[in-house]
């Protein structure tokens, strides 16, 4: 067992009387193990943690090809929120919030998950009807959130664009009060720890290369370090997963793209919440450190690079420019980007595979940092069992042949 | 302080300029930094760090800068975080410390506590939820540098687009070099040449004390590059100030501008951009962007007056500046001793600590000893003494052991007021890096040297660790040859040698120091973050060992200067941690910006008005002269209602609806999309992409279509008319248009491509004037005298051509109203004409204009669908009870027909579209409220809901699942009111359609 | 921001001239109703999505409006070729 | 029936014409002038894929030359025929001969067709030294080196389609649609002040 995170602890190693230990052990592969996790990135690391937390299955290797948290779980802009339209995406993503609500004191391990809420702006009647909706639906559903006004939003953000003569004028928005951000390197860390301490090996620089699949079944994994043996293998590789399912002879329903993201120089607090329109292709927060962590949207080719075109950023700090005319002269310090595997219907793939004992966790797309721990808490409970967890039946990789999508895309843009 | 009687290149002595700083009044000259005037004034602290407030001084004297962080101005012009080395002085310049190192400041009142904080303190502590969110906003105060700004940006910036053959970044002996070496050996080549200083030069200007060779070298080629840039249309653009900041593929390079004013555009001055982002497209890059020294680690490294070699050197050199009166220089390589040189030769006080031993010495070592410059080789800084200021040193001999360095002796103390120190030299890559390439460790360097081979980019002068500059214009010379020969300038390309010595100045034979030192507190790596060795240290025992994890971990390189001066050094002492090679450890990832981008750089001008084209409609003077309101429909402006004075919205809309159905109205529909559509296989065509049948439809005539996607979803709707047989001309919604177009050109070019079919957008050419009421058909007669417009003669759903006040036009007889309605299409030049013309023909029947929204409703009463409304991507025809536009009989698989039959669409409780009818006639309901069912859940939801002034009732559509079998049941629609609480309003289930059932209207009175 | 050749105009232009449109080479089946859902979905939904060099649509939307075929690294973003409809195809991808 | 209709007389009016200065000019300054020609107006001929047969058409009813990719042909009468796209021309000619073409147009054989766009676009004729330096702000094209004397350019000025001619007096035409001449004109305008 690992010593405890709490002031006791740091006291003691602030005078010098304790060592911590290795939050991230380095261990050795073993040549087999019970389930075989592939990828590194917060959902595998909380589905090992929920195997073995919950499900009673330790014997489990989360096998990365990089550093763990080095994915889109590393480089993402940290929105968590809950309110969904679909009845089915939004269960999932509140029984994520309900653990992230308790998730720093689970892992003994501040990820500073913070309720700053989230305002998604509307700036066109349809905008605003298409917010109705996704409220109405939110509370019926027992999710928090509310319609505001342009008033209300000038209320608790001063310092947004409300003129009405603005290109895109914000009409109103859907606030969620219990979504907010937390802090994304601390959540694959948060998990990593807890779960090794649960006796799961993490290995890191370890790339699998290919799936051994027998008669329909799998048998374990070819990787940088040498083959590993399991009868259940996870795949939760994000950006890499259709390159993933290849090796087991499958092809996926997603496409990768870049996604990109940007700070600007840490300054003192002034937007104490988090934006974000879809319609100008941007979203903002200010994290604890001062910068302004900012959002753009995809790039429409495919790409493994993890970066993106100049004009999807250029564009991106406009829009922020729309909502923000103040940060004109605040500077861009940093801008990268993400591989994210994006599904047809803009929801997730949780399902077990047509190859016995493998089982897919993809297809997130923009926004599954939010869903982390939900996402491992289902995705565990659908490989112990080998049956779908009931939060996950919906996202069964089989709707795109029964055609039973969930579409959170909602209406393209209304068109009269 | 400043030197007399020294002669500066840059400093103007002649012109003085005042400032302030921290609420203090100073005076410099025209050609000072802010750093250097400050320098001059005896300014030594300038901010406080980041995490534990300690006051620190000037490191750097560039863009490297990690401390010296500035805002400047207020109001509209206040910037935040500027460098101050970055800041050209200007008269009336006012600037605070982004913390201010005069006064109070918690972090550093908390100093007992700070071994208690080490790297990743937050993670470990405030675990408990409630107990974080009630201390974060308090530890959020205390985080960032200046403040954010509080006004819009009073000015503007600029984007240009540049097309050249090479591209040069950087221009030092090598930038210069190159890009002289390709103009003389090309007559046609574009050079462009960006350095991010306000002078061509770079580090030489370093040498013109020592070396008059440099001096005239300087000279003579700068001459010849003005040469080439003074004549009519030249070949060569030269942006000085400007940094190359962002590297993207396909060698695009984003170079930002400052103005020549720099930070001090004043109101009214000037109508220039205060920068312009210059948006370079290169076939052939030359990076020569040079080195950033680093500094020697040792403890309480971050006092005031620890700075960097080179920056000493150009403080004294450049601006005639120097912070110290009694100066210590150490390193590891020769670049202090030709500091140590120059301050000797102003007279002034120093000594040269050398870590290296001794033997062997270069010229430039000898050059200095020969001066009588006290020099100790063998020794190495433990640790600087001092509050707040260096105040003197503690050393001590070392000893290289196999790989290793050693202490060796006891410790000794010197004085000292000012201490310059080079680790040796970082190159310049990050650029190179932006776009995939990667670093490699020389050892011979002891630097992370770009990836050797690179198409259509060389790399030249320091930047590939050559340091004697006569060296780096052999090497530089050399790449340009590359350059022509791979744009095909020269068949062959002549490469000279360089001196044997080309590594001198990079003669760190050794990049770290003694552990003992690195195991010491307070070794500052990352001085803006306060990252120290022991961060690094504690990272890797807990198991963050990898690079990006020990940068993660503890923040180091996060800051403003992204790590320009201490990552490298992390790395080294990762490396030491780890006990492997630095090339194991390899370098973070280099990514933009290299220095700030303001946001307002970024858009440039596409901000406001300018961020998305607001389109407009030919008749658009004349919606404003009306006082008409707007609504946005993708980048369209529509009317959207005309109020007249006092009316709200209701009631315009009321009146507007009631004009329609009992006389006439009038409507811009011009910018729903138009294809034309031509060719023999037209109707084959428009058969396969909607889902009716086509081929019978006869010329003179128009029909409604739908049209799905592949998986069976509606995507767009609109009327398509007949011209002749190989005629079409298809109508889309006026957001779906650009989007159908494109889907259809995929369809024809990429699997249709034996069809004989055309289309162009026509959307354009076309105003359209709706005239739309029972007494249209007696406006068309007084418009238009070439059309019979009798009831049997012209029927709904046909088309006209004829001649409209004068202009031809083609009149379609169709409604989206349900009344008896025209269409008059024109050639948009004519649109504002013909539509005032109506307006003025229609008087007599009080003909209405109206908007969007009467639209809407007017529409609604029919039970007429928008697509986007009452569909959302996921409903298919049969959804919206609209089977009976499925043609069965068509040879051809129509798009999204094979959809159709999978087992998902053709389930029971699928969203399908109904009416509702409120039990109470008043009650509106709300468009997105839901439907429950009697547990509460939702099924369904209302998507449009209008009052009806004809029906004088409320009236709605909704997606209500299984709804086409619930007819006529009563379900609840739940409002959800924040203050009042749940409301249910009982509601009847009936067809979407509401007035007129029967459809006897469209014929109009008669 | 890439500089792509279209093969209309045989000049290299500003990626901001052209759109993406997906993945190259996946043909509409020529007789939709006889696919079994699998077929069917396998052709609405599912991509290779391939990591390496790509063959890709685009189409020069601000330009000739034409489509055409570009092969692409995802991984370095270099493109190696481009081509118009029929040049190549999926049986000769070059 | 109505007078008031018969007797009007039918106004023509661009959308640039209100953002025109007094004189017609959207911009007039040093070394940088850009006005609206009106006179010009535009026809779009869609061609077959047989190229040689084209080619015929083209000379036989118009006595032009079928233009190569991005460039432009020209014949007697001063008509310039525009390459678009490998089946798409755009005729640019006087616009009161617009009858006379029709007429003439009539003749075009199958496979071929016609889209009378005379009222899509609006035509901006810019002169003078600055021109490039205006247009670089907006346009990613390389003008200055490669739209060279009968080059025809389909591509975008900020995120507007237009397509670029430079005429064989070495002035840029550049059409516009004209649901985009606001703010193609608000750009220019703008722009211009810092030149
Ligand atoms: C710029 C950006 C902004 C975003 N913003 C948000 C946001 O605000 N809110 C939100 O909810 N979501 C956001 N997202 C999406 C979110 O980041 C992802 O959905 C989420 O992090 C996915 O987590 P993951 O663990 O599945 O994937 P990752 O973190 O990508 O983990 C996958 C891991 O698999 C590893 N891997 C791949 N192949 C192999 C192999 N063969 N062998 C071994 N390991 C392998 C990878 O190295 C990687 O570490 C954003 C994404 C990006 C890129
Ligand atoms: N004293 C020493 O120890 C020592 C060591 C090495 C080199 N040097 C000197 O350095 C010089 C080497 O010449 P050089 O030309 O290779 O380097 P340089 O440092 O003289 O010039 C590089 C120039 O590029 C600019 N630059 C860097 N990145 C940029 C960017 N992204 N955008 C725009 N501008 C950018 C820098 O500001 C600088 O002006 C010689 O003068 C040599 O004497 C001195
Ligand atoms: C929420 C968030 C905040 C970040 N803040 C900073 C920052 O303040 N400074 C910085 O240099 N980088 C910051 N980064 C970016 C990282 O340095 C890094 O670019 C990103 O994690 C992607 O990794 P890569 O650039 O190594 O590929 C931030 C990243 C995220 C996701
Ligand atoms: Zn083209």
């Amino acid at each position: 067992m690992q010593k405890k995170y709490s002031w006791y602890s740091l006291l003691k190693a602030g005078l010098g009387n304790q060592e911590w230990d290795q939050a991230i052990p380095l261990v050795k592969p073993k040549s087999k193990y019970d389930v075989i996790i592939i990828g590194g990135g917060g959902h595998g690391l909380a589905t090992a943690y929920y195997l073995a937390k919950e499900c009673g299955i330790t014997n489990v290797a989360v096998l990365e090809k990089g550093y763990i948290g080095g994915g889109n779980t590393g480089r993402n802009t940290t929105i968590i929120r809950s309110n969904y339209l679909r009845d089915e995406a939004s269960s999932l993503y509140e029984h994520s919030m309900r653990l992230w609500e308790g998730l720093s004191e689970d892992l003994n391990f501040n990820v500073m998950f913070s309720q700053r809420g989230v305002y998604n702006l509307g700036h066109t009647l349809q905008d605003m009807r298409d917010i109705e909706r996704r409220v109405n639906a939110n509370v019926l559903n027992g999710v928090d959130a509310v319609v505001v006004d342009h008033k209300e939003i000038k209320e608790q953000i001063p310092i947004i664009n409300t003129s009405k003569n603005a290109r895109y004028p914000i009409m109103g928005a859907s606030f969620q009060a219990r979504a907010g951000v937390a802090r994304h390197d601390g959540v694959a860390w948060g998990f990593a720890r807890a779960a090794s301490n649960l006796g799961v090996d993490i290995i890191q620089n370890c790339e699998v290369i290919d799936i051994e699949v027998e008669e329909g079944k799998v048998k374990g994994v070819k990787t940088t370090l040498g083959d590993i043996m399991a009868d259940r293998v996870g795949c939760v590789s994000a950006g890499h997963s259709s390159v993933v399912a290849k090796m087991a002879g499958l092809r996926l329903p997603v496409e990768s793209h870049p996604l990109q993201a940007f700070v600007s120089e840490a300054m003192k607090p002034i937007l104490h919440t988090v934006v974000m329109s879809n319609a100008v292709h941007g979203y903002v927060s200010q994290s604890d450190k001062g910068d302004l962590v900012i959002g753009a949207g995809i790039d429409g080719y495919n790409s493994y690079a993890q970066r993106g075109s100049a004009k999807i950023v250029e564009h991106c700090a406009a829009a922020i420019l729309e909502l923000f005319p103040i940060f004109s002269r605040v500077r861009m310090n940093r801008q990268w980007g993400g591989i994210v595997d994006v599904c047809p219907d803009a929801c997730p793939v949780i399902s077990p595979t047509k190859v016995e004992g493998l089982y897919f966790n993809c297809g997130w797309g923009t926004g599954g940092f939010k869903a982390t721990p939900g996402s491992g808490n289902v995705f565990a409970h659908t490989i112990a069992q080998d049956k779908q967890h009931e939060l996950a039946v919906p996202f069964h990789i089989d709707r795109f042949t029964s055609g039973a999508l969930i579409d959170e895309h909602g209406a393209a843009g209304v068109a009269h | 302080m400043r030197l007399k009687n020294h002669k500066s290149d840059f400093i103007d002595q002649s012109e003085a300029l005042s400032f302030i700083f921290n609420n203090k009044s100073y005076k410099g000259y025209k050609g000072d930094t802010l750093a250097s005037a400050l320098i001059a004034n005896d300014v030594l602290f300038f901010a406080r760090s980041f995490k534990y407030g300690r006051k620190r001084g000037l490191m750097g004297s560039g863009v490297e800068e990690p401390n010296a962080l500035v805002s400047l101005e207020i109001g509209g012009r206040y910037t935040p975080n500027l460098k101050a080395t970055e800041v050209m002085l200007y008269d009336g310049l006012s600037a605070v410390s982004s913390s201010n190192p005069n006064s109070i400041d918690f972090r550093a009142l908390i100093k007992p506590l700070h071994r208690f904080m080490p790297a990743g303190f937050y993670y470990k502590t405030f675990i408990k939820q409630k107990v974080w969110a009630m201390v974060e906003d308090s530890l959020r105060s205390i985080a960032g540098f200046s403040k954010a700004p509080t006004e819009k940006d009073e000015d503007v910036y600029d984007h240009i687009f540049h097309h050249t053959e090479v591209l040069v970044v950087g221009g030092g002996v090598a930038g210069i070099t190159a890009a002289l070496e390709v103009l003389n050996n090309s007559k046609t080549t574009r050079v462009i040449l960006v350095d991010e200083r306000a002078h061509l030069g770079g580090e030489l200007f370093n040498e013109f004390q020592s070396d008059d060779t440099a001096i005239s070298w300087h000279h003579d080629n700068l001459s010849k590059l003005l040469e080439f840039k003074n004549v009519a249309n030249s070949r060569l653009k030269i942006f000085s100030r400007s940094t190359a900041y962002a590297w993207y593929d396909h060698n695009y390079i984003e170079v930002l501008q400052t103005n020549a004013t720099g930070e001090s555009l004043i109101s009214g001055v000037t109508q220039a951009a205060r920068k312009v982002l210059h948006k370079i497209r290169a076939k052939e890059v030359i990076l020569a962007t040079g080195a950033h020294e680093r500094p020697m680690l040792f403890e309480t490294n971050d006092l005031a007056n620890i700075m960097l070699s080179q920056s000493v050197r150009r403080y004294l050199n450049e601006f005639g500046v120097i912070s110290g009166k009694d100066v210590v220089l150490y390193g590891n390589n020769d670049s202090i001793y030709s500091t140590a040189i120059d301050i000797k030769n102003n007279a002034i006080n120093c000594k040269v600590i050398d870590i290296r031993p001794s033997g062997g010495e270069s010229e430039t070592v000898l050059k200095a000893k020969k001066l009588g410059i006290e020099v100790l080789q063998g020794y190495a800084v433990l640790k600087a003494h001092g509050t707040n200021l260096v105040k003197g040193i503690e050393i001590s001999s070392v000893e290289l052991q196999g790989k290793k360095w050693r202490l060796t002796g006891p410790s000794k103390r010197l004085n000292c007021d000012l201490l310059a120190s080079s680790g040796g030299f970082n190159p310049v890559v990050h650029l190179d890096c932006h776009c995939g390439a990667k670093t490699f460790f020389d050892e011979d360097s002891q630097a992370f040297l770009p990836q050797k081979v690179r198409k259509n980019r060389q790399v030249c002068g320091s930047i590939s660790a050559i340091g004697f500059w006569k060296d780096v214009v052999i090497d530089a010379k050399n790449k340009a040859q590359l350059i022509l020969l791979s744009l095909g300038e020269i068949k062959k390309s002549t490469q000279d040698s360089m001196s044997k010595n080309y590594l001198d100045y990079y003669n760190a034979s050794q990049f770290f120091v003694p552990i003992e030192i690195l195991n010491r507190p307070k070794v500052f790596i990352d001085m803006q973050n306060d990252v120290t060795t022991l961060d690094v240290a504690l990272a890797i025992r807990e198991g963050y060992r990898s690079i990006e994890h020990i940068k993660r971990y503890t923040a180091m390189g996060f800051g403003t200067d992204q790590g320009k001066t201490g990552n490298i050094n992390g790395i080294a002492v990762a490396a030491q941690f780890l006990d492997v090679p630095l090339s194991e450890v390899g370098t973070t990832t280099f990514r933009p910006a290299y220095t700030g981008v303001d946001f307002g750089a970024m858009a440039g001008r596409e901000v406001g008005g300018f961020f998305d084209p607001q389109r407009y409609t030919t008749i658009h003077d004349s919606h404003l002269e009306s006082g008409a309101e707007f609504e946005v429909v993708g980048q369209w402006y529509r009317p959207w209602y005309y109020p007249k004075s006092g009316e709200d919205i209701h009631q315009a809309v009321n009146r507007e609806c009631l004009a329609v159905r009992t006389s006439l109205g009038m409507m811009d529909a011009s910018t729903l999309g138009k294809i034309d559509v031509q060719g023999k296989d037209s109707r084959e065509f428009l058969s396969r992409v909607y889902t009716n049948a086509w081929m019978k439809l006869a010329p003179g005539s128009c029909r409604y279509g739908l049209m799905c996607n592949e998986k069976g979803m509606i995507i767009d709707d609109g009327v398509s008319t007949c011209i002749n047989d190989n005629h079409f001309i298809m109508t889309t919604t006026t957001g779906g248009a650009a989007s159908v177009y494109s889907a259809l050109e995929m369809w024809l070019q990429t699997e249709w491509s034996d069809l004989d079919v055309h289309l162009s957008s026509v959307t354009d050419q076309f105003a359209t004037v709706a005239v739309v009421g029972p007494n249209a058909r007696n406006l068309m007669k007084v418009l238009c005298h070439d059309i019979d417009f009798e009831r049997d003669n012209f029927k709904f759903m046909q088309w006209r051509p004829g001649t409209v006040c004068g202009v031809q036009a083609r009149v379609m007889r169709i409604s989206f109203s349900g009344e008896l309605a025209y269409e008059i299409n024109i050639e948009a030049n004519y649109g504002r004409y013909i539509w005032d013309e109506v307006a003025l023909a229609g008087k007599p029947w009080n003909i209405t204009p109206y908007g969007t929204e009467s639209m809407h409703v007017l529409r609604a009463e029919k039970g007429y669908i928008i697509v986007g409304q009452d569909t959302d991507g996921s409903m298919t025809p049969m959804d919206v009870n609209m089977k009976w536009i499925l043609a069965k009989d068509k040879p051809f698989s129509y798009i999204g027909r094979r959809s159709f039959s999978i087992s998902a669409l053709n389930s029971d409780d699928r969203f399908q579209l109904v009416g509702l009818l409120t039990k109470d006639a008043h009650v509106v309901l709300p468009e997105g409220s839901h439907i429950i069912n009697n547990k509460g859940g939702s099924i369904g939801y209302v998507t449009s809901s209008y009052f009806s002034p004809i029906l004088r009732r409320s009236i709605a559509m909704a997606q209500l699942k299984g709804g086409l079998s619930k007819m006529t049941e009563i379900v609840l629609v739940k409002i959800v009111q924040e203050k009042q609480g749940l409301k249910e309003i009982p509601c009847e289930v009936s067809r979407s359609v509401f007035y007129d059932i029967e459809g006897e209207k469209v014929d109009g009175n008669e | 921001m890439f500089l792509i050749v279209c093969p209309y105009c045989k000049e290299s232009r500003d990626q901001n001239e052209f759109s993406p449109a997906g993945e190259a080479f996946i043909a509409r089946p020529q007789n939709p109703e006889e696919l079994s859902d699998d077929e069917w979905s396998d052709y609405v939904f599912y991509r290779t999505n391939h990591k390496g060099d790509h063959w890709e649509q685009w189409v020069h939307t601000n330009g000739c409006r034409k489509y055409f075929l570009v092969k692409r690294s995802t991984i370095s973003h270099e493109i190696l070729e481009v081509a118009a409809f029929g040049e190549v195809t999926s049986e000769n991808p070059s | 029936m109505s007078s008031l209709v018969e007797n009007n007389v039918v106004e023509f009016r661009t959308t640039f014409q209100p953002v025109l200065d007094q004189d017609g000019f959207l911009i007039n300054q040093d070394d940088l002038v850009c006005r609206e020609i009106t006179d010009l107006s535009l026809m779009v001929i869609r061609t077959s894929k047989d190229h040689k047969k084209n080619a015929i058409t083209i000379k036989d009813i118009f006595n032009a030359k079928l233009p190569e990719s991005l460039s432009a042909s020209l014949n007697d009468n001063g008509d310039n025929f525009l390459w678009i796209s490998p089946d798409e021309i755009w005729l640019l000619h006087n616009r009161n001969n617009k009858d006379q073409l029709l007429e003439k147009l009539k003749s075009l054989p199958k496979g071929m067709s016609t889209i009378d766009s005379s009222g899509a676009y609006g035509i901006l004729e810019f002169s003078g030294n600055n021109v490039d330096a205006l247009l670089s702000r907006w346009m990613s094209y390389d003008l200055e080196g490669s739209l060279t004397i009968g080059k025809v350019v389909s591509t975008t000025c900020g995120q507007a389609p237009v397509c670029v001619y430079r005429n064989i007096q070495g002035n840029l035409l550049m059409m516009v649609r004209h649901s985009f001449s606001h703010y193609v004109a608000g750009l220019l305008k703008d722009s211009a002040k810092r030149i």
